[in-house]
Protein backbone atom coordinates (compact mmCIF):
# COMPACT_ATOMS: atom_id res chain seq x y z
CA UNK A 1 0.00 0.00 0.00
CA UNK A 2 1.81 3.11 -1.10
CA UNK A 3 1.50 6.66 0.59
CA UNK A 4 -1.57 7.72 -1.98
CA UNK A 5 -3.63 5.12 -1.19
CA UNK A 6 -2.92 6.15 2.57
CA UNK A 7 -4.28 9.47 2.56
CA UNK A 8 -7.25 8.73 0.46
CA UNK A 9 -7.78 5.95 3.39
CA UNK A 10 -7.60 8.50 5.88
CA UNK A 11 -9.61 11.14 3.85
CA UNK A 12 -12.44 8.19 3.68
CA UNK A 13 -11.82 7.35 7.34
CA UNK A 14 -12.46 10.45 8.53
CA UNK A 15 -15.63 11.32 5.77
CA UNK A 16 -17.24 8.05 7.36
CA UNK A 17 -17.38 8.63 10.81
CA UNK A 18 -19.94 10.09 12.47
CA UNK A 19 -17.58 11.51 15.60
CA UNK A 20 -14.44 13.34 14.93
CA UNK A 21 -11.78 10.81 14.83
CA UNK A 22 -8.47 10.69 17.63
CA UNK A 23 -5.10 10.35 15.97
CA UNK A 24 -4.43 6.90 17.69
CA UNK A 25 -7.86 5.45 15.80
CA UNK A 26 -6.73 6.98 12.87
CA UNK A 27 -2.87 5.35 13.37
CA UNK A 28 -4.18 2.03 14.89
CA UNK A 29 -6.47 1.21 11.16
CA UNK A 30 -3.71 3.01 8.84
CA UNK A 31 -1.22 0.61 11.05
CA UNK A 32 -2.97 -2.38 9.52
CA UNK A 33 -1.28 -1.73 6.32
CA UNK A 34 2.34 -1.01 6.88
CA UNK A 35 4.45 1.61 9.09
CA UNK A 36 3.26 5.43 7.81
CA UNK A 37 3.56 8.98 9.06
CA UNK A 38 -0.15 9.56 9.52
CA UNK A 39 0.42 13.36 11.68
CA UNK A 40 2.32 14.43 7.94
CA UNK A 41 -0.71 12.43 6.25
CA UNK A 42 -2.87 14.66 7.84
CA UNK A 43 -0.79 17.54 7.59
CA UNK A 44 -1.07 16.89 4.18
CA UNK A 45 -4.66 16.35 3.95
CA UNK A 46 -5.29 19.39 5.71
CA UNK A 47 -3.41 21.17 3.59
CA UNK A 48 -5.21 19.86 0.30
CA UNK A 49 -8.87 20.82 1.77
CA UNK A 50 -7.68 24.28 2.98
CA UNK A 51 -8.85 26.17 -0.15
CA UNK A 52 -11.97 23.99 -0.43
CA UNK A 53 -15.58 24.11 0.61
CA UNK A 54 -14.81 21.27 3.08
CA UNK A 55 -12.37 21.50 5.76
CA UNK A 56 -9.86 19.47 7.68
CA UNK A 57 -10.22 20.69 11.17
CA UNK A 58 -9.45 19.33 14.42
CA UNK A 59 -10.53 19.93 17.93
CA UNK A 60 -8.37 18.56 20.78
CA UNK A 61 -7.00 16.33 18.52
CA UNK A 62 -9.94 14.51 16.84
CA UNK A 63 -10.17 15.00 13.40
CA UNK A 64 -13.32 15.87 11.30
CA UNK A 65 -14.25 17.38 7.94
CA UNK A 66 -16.39 20.46 8.29
CA UNK A 67 -17.87 22.83 5.47
CA UNK A 68 -15.77 25.79 5.19
CA UNK A 69 -16.22 28.64 8.01
CA UNK A 70 -15.76 31.48 4.84
CA UNK A 71 -19.38 30.33 3.74
CA UNK A 72 -21.24 31.53 6.57
CA UNK A 73 -22.90 33.87 4.58
CA UNK A 74 -23.87 31.28 1.70
CA UNK A 75 -24.80 28.70 3.68
CA UNK A 76 -27.10 29.99 5.96
CA UNK A 77 -30.28 28.78 3.52
CA UNK A 78 -29.36 25.45 4.83
CA UNK A 79 -29.51 26.61 8.59
CA UNK A 80 -32.13 24.33 11.05
CA UNK A 81 -33.95 26.40 13.51
CA UNK A 82 -31.56 26.24 16.19
CA UNK A 83 -32.39 27.31 20.06
CA UNK A 84 -30.74 30.77 20.67
CA UNK A 85 -29.47 30.82 24.18
CA UNK A 86 -30.42 32.92 26.75
CA UNK A 87 -28.31 35.61 28.09
CA UNK A 88 -27.28 34.42 31.70
CA UNK A 89 -26.80 30.80 29.88
CA UNK A 90 -24.28 32.41 27.49
CA UNK A 91 -22.68 34.45 30.55
CA UNK A 92 -22.38 31.17 32.67
CA UNK A 93 -20.91 29.29 29.79
CA UNK A 94 -18.30 32.17 29.23
CA UNK A 95 -17.52 32.23 33.28
CA UNK A 96 -16.80 28.46 32.78
CA UNK A 97 -14.47 28.69 29.73
CA UNK A 98 -12.39 31.43 30.98
CA UNK A 99 -12.20 30.35 34.44
CA UNK A 100 -12.52 26.42 34.20
CA UNK A 101 -12.49 24.45 36.75
CA UNK A 102 -15.43 26.46 38.34
CA UNK A 103 -17.45 26.13 41.61
CA UNK A 104 -21.42 27.21 41.39
CA UNK A 105 -20.36 29.01 44.05
CA UNK A 106 -17.88 30.65 41.95
CA UNK A 107 -19.91 31.13 38.70
CA UNK A 108 -22.68 32.83 41.08
CA UNK A 109 -20.37 35.30 42.58
CA UNK A 110 -19.25 36.46 39.43
CA UNK A 111 -22.72 37.25 37.79
CA UNK A 112 -24.07 38.40 41.11
CA UNK A 113 -27.11 36.72 41.41
CA UNK A 114 -28.11 32.61 41.66
CA UNK A 115 -27.10 30.20 38.68
CA UNK A 116 -30.19 28.15 38.16
CA UNK A 117 -30.11 24.15 37.66
CA UNK A 118 -31.70 24.71 34.57
CA UNK A 119 -28.58 26.96 33.24
CA UNK A 120 -26.09 24.11 34.11
CA UNK A 121 -28.55 21.40 32.21
CA UNK A 122 -28.69 22.95 29.34
CA UNK A 123 -24.35 23.23 29.07
CA UNK A 124 -24.41 19.66 30.07
CA UNK A 125 -27.04 18.53 27.92
CA UNK A 126 -25.44 19.94 24.76
CA UNK A 127 -21.76 18.38 25.92
CA UNK A 128 -20.63 22.06 26.15
CA UNK A 129 -19.70 21.64 29.85
CA UNK A 130 -18.96 18.90 31.95
CA UNK A 131 -17.67 18.13 34.93
CA UNK A 132 -14.36 18.07 36.44
CA UNK A 133 -13.76 16.90 39.77
CA UNK A 134 -14.11 18.58 43.40
CA UNK A 135 -12.37 21.51 44.83
CA UNK A 136 -10.56 20.21 47.87
CA UNK A 137 -11.83 23.02 49.70
CA UNK A 138 -15.11 22.61 52.44
CA UNK A 139 -17.75 20.71 51.46
CA UNK A 140 -15.79 19.84 48.36
CA UNK A 141 -18.12 21.35 45.94
CA UNK A 142 -17.98 20.14 42.43
CA UNK A 143 -16.19 22.14 39.43
CA UNK A 144 -17.13 22.35 36.00
CA UNK A 145 -15.03 23.34 32.68
CA UNK A 146 -15.98 22.75 28.96
CA UNK A 147 -16.48 19.69 27.21
CA UNK A 148 -15.40 18.87 23.67
CA UNK A 149 -18.19 19.32 21.80
CA UNK A 150 -17.76 23.45 23.17
CA UNK A 151 -14.81 23.40 21.24
CA UNK A 152 -16.44 21.95 18.27
CA UNK A 153 -19.41 23.54 17.58
CA UNK A 154 -17.19 27.10 17.99
CA UNK A 155 -14.59 25.84 15.16
CA UNK A 156 -11.78 26.10 18.70
CA UNK A 157 -8.76 23.56 18.00
CA UNK A 158 -8.54 23.42 22.37
CA UNK A 159 -9.12 25.95 24.72
CA UNK A 160 -6.29 28.68 24.76
CA UNK A 161 -7.84 29.63 21.03
CA UNK A 162 -10.52 30.96 23.13
CA UNK A 163 -10.70 34.84 22.44
CA UNK A 164 -8.03 36.90 24.23
CA UNK A 165 -10.34 38.88 26.08
CA UNK A 166 -7.97 42.02 27.89
CA UNK A 167 -10.49 43.11 29.99
CA UNK A 168 -10.20 39.83 31.71
CA UNK A 169 -6.44 38.87 31.69
CA UNK A 170 -5.96 42.71 33.64
CA UNK A 171 -8.41 41.37 36.24
CA UNK A 172 -6.17 37.97 36.41
CA UNK A 173 -7.97 34.63 36.06
CA UNK A 174 -6.68 33.67 39.74
CA UNK A 175 -8.59 36.39 41.53
CA UNK A 176 -11.86 34.21 42.14
CA UNK B 1 -30.08 61.32 37.72
CA UNK B 2 -32.55 61.80 35.28
CA UNK B 3 -35.18 60.00 36.47
CA UNK B 4 -36.90 59.11 33.17
CA UNK B 5 -33.65 57.20 32.06
CA UNK B 6 -34.21 55.18 35.57
CA UNK B 7 -38.01 53.60 33.77
CA UNK B 8 -36.13 50.23 33.18
CA UNK B 9 -38.17 47.21 33.66
CA UNK B 10 -36.29 45.37 36.05
CA UNK B 11 -36.68 41.82 34.10
CA UNK B 12 -33.85 43.58 31.65
CA UNK B 13 -31.35 43.04 33.79
CA UNK B 14 -29.33 39.44 34.54
CA UNK B 15 -29.29 40.52 38.05
CA UNK B 16 -28.36 43.20 40.28
CA UNK B 17 -25.02 43.31 39.07
CA UNK B 18 -25.84 43.44 35.79
CA UNK B 19 -28.01 46.82 36.53
CA UNK B 20 -25.46 48.25 38.41
CA UNK B 21 -23.14 47.90 35.48
CA UNK B 22 -25.91 49.46 32.98
CA UNK B 23 -25.83 52.28 35.44
CA UNK B 24 -22.44 52.93 35.69
CA UNK B 25 -22.31 53.58 31.44
CA UNK B 26 -23.69 56.87 32.32
CA UNK B 27 -20.68 58.15 34.17
CA UNK B 28 -19.65 57.99 30.65
CA UNK B 29 -15.99 57.66 32.68
CA UNK B 30 -13.41 53.95 32.87
CA UNK B 31 -15.41 51.74 35.34
CA UNK B 32 -12.01 51.75 37.43
CA UNK B 33 -12.56 55.47 37.77
CA UNK B 34 -16.22 55.36 38.62
CA UNK B 35 -18.07 57.83 41.27
CA UNK B 36 -19.02 54.63 43.83
CA UNK B 37 -21.39 57.27 45.82
CA UNK B 38 -23.39 58.19 42.29
CA UNK B 39 -23.42 54.36 41.31
CA UNK B 40 -25.04 53.61 45.01
CA UNK B 41 -27.29 56.68 44.67
CA UNK B 42 -28.63 55.52 41.01
CA UNK B 43 -28.75 52.20 42.23
CA UNK B 44 -30.75 52.99 45.45
CA UNK B 45 -33.37 55.08 43.27
CA UNK B 46 -33.78 52.74 41.13
CA UNK B 47 -34.71 49.88 43.73
CA UNK B 48 -36.95 52.46 45.24
CA UNK B 49 -38.86 53.13 42.03
CA UNK B 50 -39.22 49.10 41.98
CA UNK B 51 -39.99 48.20 45.37
CA UNK B 52 -43.53 47.18 44.85
CA UNK B 53 -42.91 45.09 41.62
CA UNK B 54 -42.56 41.71 42.91
CA UNK B 55 -40.37 40.37 40.77
CA UNK B 56 -37.86 42.36 42.29
CA UNK B 57 -35.74 39.31 44.41
CA UNK B 58 -33.89 38.94 46.79
CA UNK B 59 -30.46 39.12 45.06
CA UNK B 60 -31.42 43.15 44.38
CA UNK B 61 -32.67 43.87 47.73
CA UNK B 62 -29.02 42.25 49.32
CA UNK B 63 -27.09 44.84 46.60
CA UNK B 64 -29.12 47.74 47.58
CA UNK B 65 -28.36 46.89 51.72
CA UNK B 66 -24.67 46.46 51.05
CA UNK B 67 -24.62 50.09 48.35
CA UNK B 68 -26.08 51.56 51.18
CA UNK B 69 -23.62 50.70 54.14
CA UNK B 70 -21.18 51.14 51.52
CA UNK B 71 -22.75 54.70 50.62
CA UNK B 72 -23.06 55.56 54.49
CA UNK B 73 -19.42 54.85 55.00
CA UNK B 74 -17.96 57.18 51.72
CA UNK B 75 -20.38 60.59 53.63
CA UNK B 76 -18.69 59.82 56.90
CA UNK B 77 -15.49 62.20 57.05
CA UNK B 78 -12.02 60.71 56.50
CA UNK B 79 -11.56 58.40 59.35
CA UNK B 80 -12.49 55.43 57.13
CA UNK B 81 -10.97 52.18 58.27
CA UNK B 82 -9.44 50.00 55.73
CA UNK B 83 -12.12 47.49 55.65
CA UNK B 84 -14.66 49.87 53.76
CA UNK B 85 -11.81 51.07 51.04
CA UNK B 86 -11.37 47.81 50.48
CA UNK B 87 -15.38 47.09 50.02
CA UNK B 88 -15.13 49.85 47.46
CA UNK B 89 -12.45 48.81 45.84
CA UNK B 90 -14.42 45.20 45.46
CA UNK B 91 -17.54 46.76 44.06
CA UNK B 92 -15.01 48.24 41.10
CA UNK B 93 -13.26 44.34 40.78
CA UNK B 94 -16.67 43.01 40.68
CA UNK B 95 -18.10 45.34 38.00
CA UNK B 96 -15.05 45.06 36.01
CA UNK B 97 -14.76 41.49 36.00
CA UNK B 98 -18.13 41.18 34.85
CA UNK B 99 -17.97 43.59 32.41
CA UNK B 100 -15.21 41.47 31.10
CA UNK B 101 -17.29 37.96 31.52
CA UNK B 102 -20.22 40.31 29.11
CA UNK B 103 -17.13 40.82 26.45
CA UNK B 104 -16.01 37.41 26.67
CA UNK B 105 -19.70 36.09 26.15
CA UNK B 106 -19.83 37.70 22.98
CA UNK B 107 -16.75 36.85 21.55
CA UNK B 108 -17.87 33.58 22.19
CA UNK B 109 -21.30 34.22 20.56
CA UNK B 110 -19.20 36.25 17.69
CA UNK B 111 -16.88 32.93 16.89
CA UNK B 112 -17.87 30.61 13.54
CA UNK B 113 -20.35 28.46 14.87
CA UNK B 114 -21.47 25.13 13.52
CA UNK B 115 -24.93 24.70 12.22
CA UNK B 116 -24.77 28.30 12.07
CA UNK B 117 -21.11 29.13 10.15
CA UNK B 118 -20.28 25.53 9.24
CA UNK B 119 -21.74 21.74 8.24
CA UNK B 120 -20.71 18.85 9.73
CA UNK B 121 -21.78 15.66 7.50
CA UNK B 122 -25.09 14.55 8.43
CA UNK B 123 -25.77 11.49 6.35
CA UNK B 124 -25.65 8.49 9.00
CA UNK B 125 -24.02 6.00 6.69
CA UNK B 126 -20.80 4.53 7.44
CA UNK B 127 -19.03 3.34 4.74
CA UNK B 128 -16.64 1.66 6.58
CA UNK B 129 -17.26 -1.68 8.06
CA UNK B 130 -16.06 -1.77 11.72
CA UNK B 131 -15.60 -5.40 13.55
CA UNK B 132 -13.92 -6.22 16.86
CA UNK B 133 -11.42 -8.64 16.94
CA UNK B 134 -11.26 -10.73 19.84
CA UNK B 135 -7.64 -11.33 20.92
CA UNK B 136 -7.22 -13.36 23.49
CA UNK B 137 -4.64 -11.91 26.59
CA UNK B 138 -2.72 -15.16 27.74
CA UNK B 139 1.06 -15.11 27.54
CA UNK B 140 2.89 -18.42 27.83
CA UNK B 141 4.02 -17.56 31.16
CA UNK B 142 0.36 -18.00 32.34
CA UNK B 143 0.12 -21.45 30.61
CA UNK B 144 2.83 -22.57 32.13
CA UNK B 145 2.11 -21.21 35.80
CA UNK B 146 -1.67 -22.79 35.11
CA UNK B 147 0.07 -26.26 34.31
CA UNK B 148 2.69 -26.38 37.69
CA UNK B 149 -0.24 -25.49 39.71
CA UNK B 150 -2.50 -28.60 38.38
CA UNK B 151 0.35 -31.21 38.84
CA UNK B 152 1.41 -29.61 42.09
CA UNK B 153 -2.44 -29.78 43.06
CA UNK B 154 -2.62 -33.89 41.64
CA UNK B 155 0.20 -34.45 43.33
CA UNK B 156 -0.64 -33.62 46.68
CA UNK B 157 -3.96 -35.40 45.84
CA UNK B 158 -2.11 -38.74 45.10
CA UNK B 159 0.13 -38.54 48.45
CA UNK B 160 -2.90 -37.87 50.59
CA UNK B 161 -5.02 -41.18 48.93
CA UNK B 162 -5.17 -44.07 51.35
CA UNK B 163 -6.98 -47.15 51.80
CA UNK B 164 -10.21 -46.31 53.64
CA UNK B 165 -9.82 -47.14 57.27
CA UNK B 166 -13.76 -46.89 58.12
CA UNK B 167 -16.02 -49.28 59.10
CA UNK B 168 -18.31 -48.45 56.03
CA UNK B 169 -22.25 -49.26 56.05
CA UNK B 170 -21.57 -51.41 53.48
CA UNK B 171 -19.39 -53.62 55.43
CA UNK B 172 -22.25 -53.41 58.96
CA UNK B 173 -24.77 -54.84 56.94
CA UNK B 174 -22.64 -57.68 55.93
CA UNK B 175 -21.71 -58.48 59.23
CA UNK B 176 -25.01 -57.69 60.72
CA UNK B 177 -26.56 -59.97 58.49
CA UNK B 178 -24.46 -62.71 59.26
CA UNK B 179 -25.20 -62.08 62.94
CA UNK B 180 -29.31 -62.22 61.52
CA UNK B 181 -28.46 -65.42 60.69
CA UNK B 182 -27.30 -67.44 63.20
CA UNK B 183 -29.10 -65.07 66.39
CA UNK B 184 -32.47 -65.53 65.23
CA UNK B 185 -34.59 -65.73 68.06
CA UNK B 186 -33.25 -64.23 71.25
CA UNK B 187 -33.21 -60.09 71.99
CA UNK B 188 -30.13 -59.27 71.66
CA UNK B 189 -27.58 -55.93 72.20
CA UNK B 190 -27.13 -54.20 69.15
CA UNK B 191 -23.69 -53.36 70.04
CA UNK B 192 -22.70 -56.84 70.68
CA UNK B 193 -22.57 -57.18 67.26
CA UNK B 194 -19.09 -54.70 66.95
CA UNK B 195 -16.61 -56.92 65.53
CA UNK B 196 -13.35 -57.64 68.05
CA UNK B 197 -11.04 -56.01 65.63
CA UNK B 198 -11.92 -52.31 66.16
CA UNK B 199 -8.31 -51.58 67.31
CA UNK B 200 -8.51 -47.44 67.22
CA UNK B 201 -11.32 -45.05 68.23
CA UNK B 202 -12.37 -43.76 64.98
CA UNK B 203 -12.46 -46.91 63.50
CA UNK B 204 -14.67 -47.89 66.42
CA UNK B 205 -16.72 -44.87 65.92
CA UNK B 206 -17.26 -45.43 62.39
CA UNK B 207 -18.70 -48.55 63.39
CA UNK B 208 -21.27 -47.95 65.91
CA UNK B 209 -22.75 -45.60 63.72
CA UNK B 210 -22.50 -47.64 60.52
CA UNK B 211 -24.38 -50.45 62.79
CA UNK B 212 -27.07 -48.16 64.04
CA UNK B 213 -27.63 -47.12 60.33
CA UNK B 214 -27.52 -51.44 59.10
CA UNK B 215 -29.84 -52.00 61.88
CA UNK B 216 -32.33 -49.52 60.90
CA UNK B 217 -32.14 -50.66 57.09
CA UNK B 218 -32.98 -54.33 58.22
CA UNK B 219 -35.60 -52.92 60.16
CA UNK B 220 -37.41 -50.91 57.16
CA UNK B 221 -36.96 -54.04 55.02
CA UNK B 222 -39.36 -56.00 57.85
CA UNK B 223 -36.47 -57.98 58.72
CA UNK B 224 -35.42 -57.06 62.44
CA UNK B 225 -37.06 -55.63 65.54
CA UNK B 226 -35.97 -53.12 67.44
CA UNK B 227 -36.89 -52.16 70.60
CA UNK B 228 -34.83 -49.11 73.06
CA UNK B 229 -37.22 -48.50 76.40
CA UNK B 230 -35.37 -44.85 76.83
CA UNK B 231 -32.15 -43.41 75.44
CA UNK B 232 -30.14 -44.83 79.06
CA UNK B 233 -31.24 -48.25 77.71
CA UNK B 234 -29.25 -50.25 75.24
CA UNK B 235 -30.81 -50.70 72.17
CA UNK B 236 -31.87 -54.50 71.72
CA UNK B 237 -32.55 -56.65 68.56
CA UNK B 238 -34.26 -59.83 67.19
CA UNK B 239 -34.43 -60.87 63.76
CA UNK B 240 -38.03 -61.57 62.39
CA UNK B 241 -39.07 -64.35 60.66
CA UNK B 242 -41.02 -63.79 58.02
CA UNK B 243 -44.06 -66.38 59.30
CA UNK B 244 -44.55 -64.02 62.02
CA UNK C 1 -19.61 36.17 -5.88
CA UNK C 2 -16.76 34.91 -7.92
CA UNK C 3 -16.76 31.37 -9.66
CA UNK C 4 -14.33 29.65 -7.16
CA UNK C 5 -16.73 30.70 -3.76
CA UNK C 6 -19.86 29.09 -5.82
CA UNK C 7 -17.47 25.94 -6.35
CA UNK C 8 -17.12 25.87 -2.42
CA UNK C 9 -20.22 26.57 -2.18
CA UNK C 10 -21.75 23.78 -4.06
CA UNK C 11 -19.05 21.57 -1.77
CA UNK C 12 -20.08 22.37 1.00
CA UNK C 13 -24.04 22.39 0.50
CA UNK C 14 -23.57 18.38 -0.90
CA UNK C 15 -21.22 17.61 1.48
CA UNK C 16 -23.45 18.57 4.40
CA UNK C 17 -26.76 17.85 3.58
CA UNK C 18 -28.72 15.05 5.08
CA UNK C 19 -30.03 13.47 1.71
CA UNK C 20 -28.38 13.50 -2.03
CA UNK C 21 -28.98 17.00 -3.21
CA UNK C 22 -30.91 17.79 -6.93
CA UNK C 23 -29.39 19.22 -9.86
CA UNK C 24 -32.60 21.85 -9.43
CA UNK C 25 -32.10 22.04 -5.75
CA UNK C 26 -28.07 23.24 -5.98
CA UNK C 27 -29.63 25.28 -9.07
CA UNK C 28 -31.60 27.49 -7.03
CA UNK C 29 -29.31 28.04 -3.74
CA UNK C 30 -26.77 28.92 -6.46
CA UNK C 31 -29.22 31.55 -7.97
CA UNK C 32 -29.13 33.13 -5.15
CA UNK C 33 -25.77 34.55 -5.96
CA UNK C 34 -25.88 34.87 -9.62
CA UNK C 35 -26.36 33.16 -12.65
CA UNK C 36 -23.58 30.56 -12.89
CA UNK C 37 -23.13 27.50 -14.81
CA UNK C 38 -24.07 24.96 -12.22
CA UNK C 39 -23.76 21.71 -14.26
CA UNK C 40 -20.35 22.68 -15.68
CA UNK C 41 -19.26 23.53 -11.47
CA UNK C 42 -21.04 20.19 -10.75
CA UNK C 43 -18.28 18.95 -13.49
CA UNK C 44 -15.16 20.31 -11.78
CA UNK C 45 -15.91 19.44 -8.56
CA UNK C 46 -16.02 15.50 -9.91
CA UNK C 47 -13.01 15.68 -11.35
CA UNK C 48 -11.73 17.81 -8.24
CA UNK C 49 -12.10 15.16 -6.01
CA UNK C 50 -11.52 12.19 -8.55
CA UNK C 51 -8.93 10.93 -7.51
CA UNK C 52 -9.58 12.27 -3.61
CA UNK C 53 -10.37 9.16 -0.58
CA UNK C 54 -14.10 11.27 -1.37
CA UNK C 55 -15.11 11.24 -4.51
CA UNK C 56 -18.52 13.19 -5.95
CA UNK C 57 -20.97 10.93 -6.91
CA UNK C 58 -24.72 11.22 -8.69
CA UNK C 59 -27.46 8.41 -8.49
CA UNK C 60 -30.74 9.33 -10.67
CA UNK C 61 -29.37 13.07 -11.19
CA UNK C 62 -29.13 13.54 -7.08
CA UNK C 63 -25.79 14.68 -6.09
CA UNK C 64 -23.69 13.28 -2.76
CA UNK C 65 -20.26 12.45 -1.60
CA UNK C 66 -19.45 9.12 -0.68
CA UNK C 67 -15.47 7.34 -0.45
CA UNK C 68 -13.51 6.38 -3.13
CA UNK C 69 -15.04 2.53 -4.48
CA UNK C 70 -10.95 2.12 -4.65
CA UNK C 71 -10.97 2.20 -1.40
CA UNK C 72 -13.31 -0.72 -1.11
CA UNK C 73 -10.23 -3.38 0.16
CA UNK C 74 -9.55 -1.38 2.96
CA UNK C 75 -13.32 -0.79 3.91
CA UNK C 76 -13.34 -3.38 6.99
CA UNK C 77 -11.67 -1.83 9.91
CA UNK C 78 -10.81 -4.39 12.80
CA UNK C 79 -10.10 -3.74 15.98
CA UNK C 80 -8.67 -5.44 18.56
CA UNK C 81 -10.10 -6.24 21.79
CA UNK C 82 -8.45 -8.19 24.28
CA UNK C 83 -9.42 -11.05 25.96
CA UNK C 84 -8.62 -13.16 28.86
CA UNK C 85 -9.19 -16.96 28.87
CA UNK C 86 -11.20 -18.46 32.06
CA UNK C 87 -9.01 -20.11 35.00
CA UNK C 88 -10.83 -23.63 33.54
CA UNK C 89 -10.09 -22.71 29.54
CA UNK C 90 -6.37 -21.98 30.46
CA UNK C 91 -6.01 -25.51 32.67
CA UNK C 92 -7.94 -27.31 29.95
CA UNK C 93 -5.50 -25.75 27.74
CA UNK C 94 -2.57 -26.25 29.64
CA UNK C 95 -3.28 -30.09 30.21
CA UNK C 96 -4.03 -30.64 26.75
CA UNK C 97 -0.90 -29.29 26.04
CA UNK C 98 1.37 -31.46 27.84
CA UNK C 99 -0.27 -34.67 27.72
CA UNK C 100 -1.91 -34.37 24.28
CA UNK C 101 -3.29 -36.55 22.35
CA UNK C 102 -5.77 -36.54 25.07
CA UNK C 103 -9.38 -37.26 26.15
CA UNK C 104 -12.05 -35.13 27.50
CA UNK C 105 -12.66 -37.90 30.51
CA UNK C 106 -8.70 -37.85 30.83
CA UNK C 107 -8.48 -33.81 31.29
CA UNK C 108 -11.06 -34.26 33.77
CA UNK C 109 -9.40 -36.75 35.67
CA UNK C 110 -6.50 -34.48 35.94
CA UNK C 111 -8.22 -31.38 36.99
CA UNK C 112 -10.36 -33.08 39.11
CA UNK C 113 -13.25 -30.97 37.73
CA UNK C 114 -15.78 -31.36 34.88
CA UNK C 115 -14.77 -30.37 31.49
CA UNK C 116 -17.92 -28.43 29.79
CA UNK C 117 -18.43 -28.14 25.94
CA UNK C 118 -17.86 -25.08 26.02
CA UNK C 119 -14.35 -24.54 26.77
CA UNK C 120 -13.42 -27.04 24.17
CA UNK C 121 -15.29 -25.12 21.47
CA UNK C 122 -13.42 -21.69 22.93
CA UNK C 123 -10.27 -23.23 22.52
CA UNK C 124 -11.26 -25.17 18.79
CA UNK C 125 -12.81 -21.41 17.55
CA UNK C 126 -9.02 -20.10 18.57
CA UNK C 127 -7.66 -22.62 16.19
CA UNK C 128 -5.35 -23.59 19.29
CA UNK C 129 -6.77 -27.37 19.88
CA UNK C 130 -7.28 -29.60 17.01
CA UNK C 131 -9.16 -33.49 17.09
CA UNK C 132 -6.05 -35.78 17.24
CA UNK C 133 -8.31 -39.01 16.15
CA UNK C 134 -10.30 -41.28 18.68
CA UNK C 135 -8.54 -43.33 21.34
CA UNK C 136 -8.81 -47.25 20.70
CA UNK C 137 -10.59 -48.02 23.54
CA UNK C 138 -14.26 -48.82 24.68
CA UNK C 139 -16.56 -45.62 23.19
CA UNK C 140 -13.74 -44.86 20.79
CA UNK C 141 -13.33 -41.37 22.83
CA UNK C 142 -11.94 -38.50 20.63
CA UNK C 143 -8.72 -36.99 21.65
CA UNK C 144 -7.47 -33.73 21.61
CA UNK C 145 -3.96 -31.91 20.83
CA UNK C 146 -2.89 -28.33 19.94
CA UNK C 147 -3.01 -26.90 16.68
CA UNK C 148 -0.90 -24.54 14.88
CA UNK C 149 -1.96 -21.42 16.36
CA UNK C 150 -1.49 -22.16 20.12
CA UNK C 151 2.23 -22.12 18.78
CA UNK C 152 1.83 -19.07 16.95
CA UNK C 153 0.21 -17.00 19.73
CA UNK C 154 2.80 -18.49 22.51
CA UNK C 155 5.63 -18.02 20.08
CA UNK C 156 6.88 -21.80 20.21
CA UNK C 157 8.65 -23.39 17.37
CA UNK C 158 7.19 -27.19 18.70
CA UNK C 159 5.17 -28.57 20.90
CA UNK C 160 8.85 -30.30 22.37
CA UNK C 161 9.38 -26.83 23.44
CA UNK C 162 7.40 -26.63 26.14
CA UNK C 163 9.40 -26.78 29.77
CA UNK C 164 9.08 -30.30 31.43
CA UNK C 165 7.42 -29.64 34.80
CA UNK C 166 10.56 -30.21 36.80
CA UNK C 167 12.05 -27.16 34.92
CA UNK C 168 9.57 -25.18 35.93
CA UNK C 169 9.50 -25.88 39.39
CA UNK C 170 13.24 -25.68 39.31
CA UNK C 171 12.80 -21.93 38.46
CA UNK C 172 10.13 -21.02 41.28
CA UNK C 173 6.96 -21.38 38.85
CA UNK C 174 5.59 -23.43 41.10
CA UNK C 175 5.61 -20.51 44.01
CA UNK C 176 1.99 -19.41 44.84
Amino acid sequence: MDNLIVKKLVEALIFSSLEPLTLSYIKKVVGNYGDFDVNKIIKEIESDYKDKGINLFSSENKWFFRTSPLLNNYLKIETEKKRKLSKSTMETLAIISYHQPVTRAEIEKIRGKPVFKGTIDILLDLKWIKPKGRRETPGRPMTWGTDDEFLKHFGLRNINDLPKVEELESIGLDDK
Amino acid sequence: MDIEKLNLNISGFEGPLDLLLELSKNQKVDITKLSILELADQYLDFIKMNINRLNLSADYLVMASFLALLKSRLLLPKDETEEFESLEEDITKRLLHYNAIKIASEKIQSLYQEGKDFFTRKQKNNDFFVSNKIVINASLHDLLKTYVSIEKTRKRLNLHIQKDQLFSADDAKLWLKYFLLNFNDQWSELFDFLPDSLINYKLKKSAIASILMASLIYAQKGQLQIIQDNEQRKILIKAKRKNG
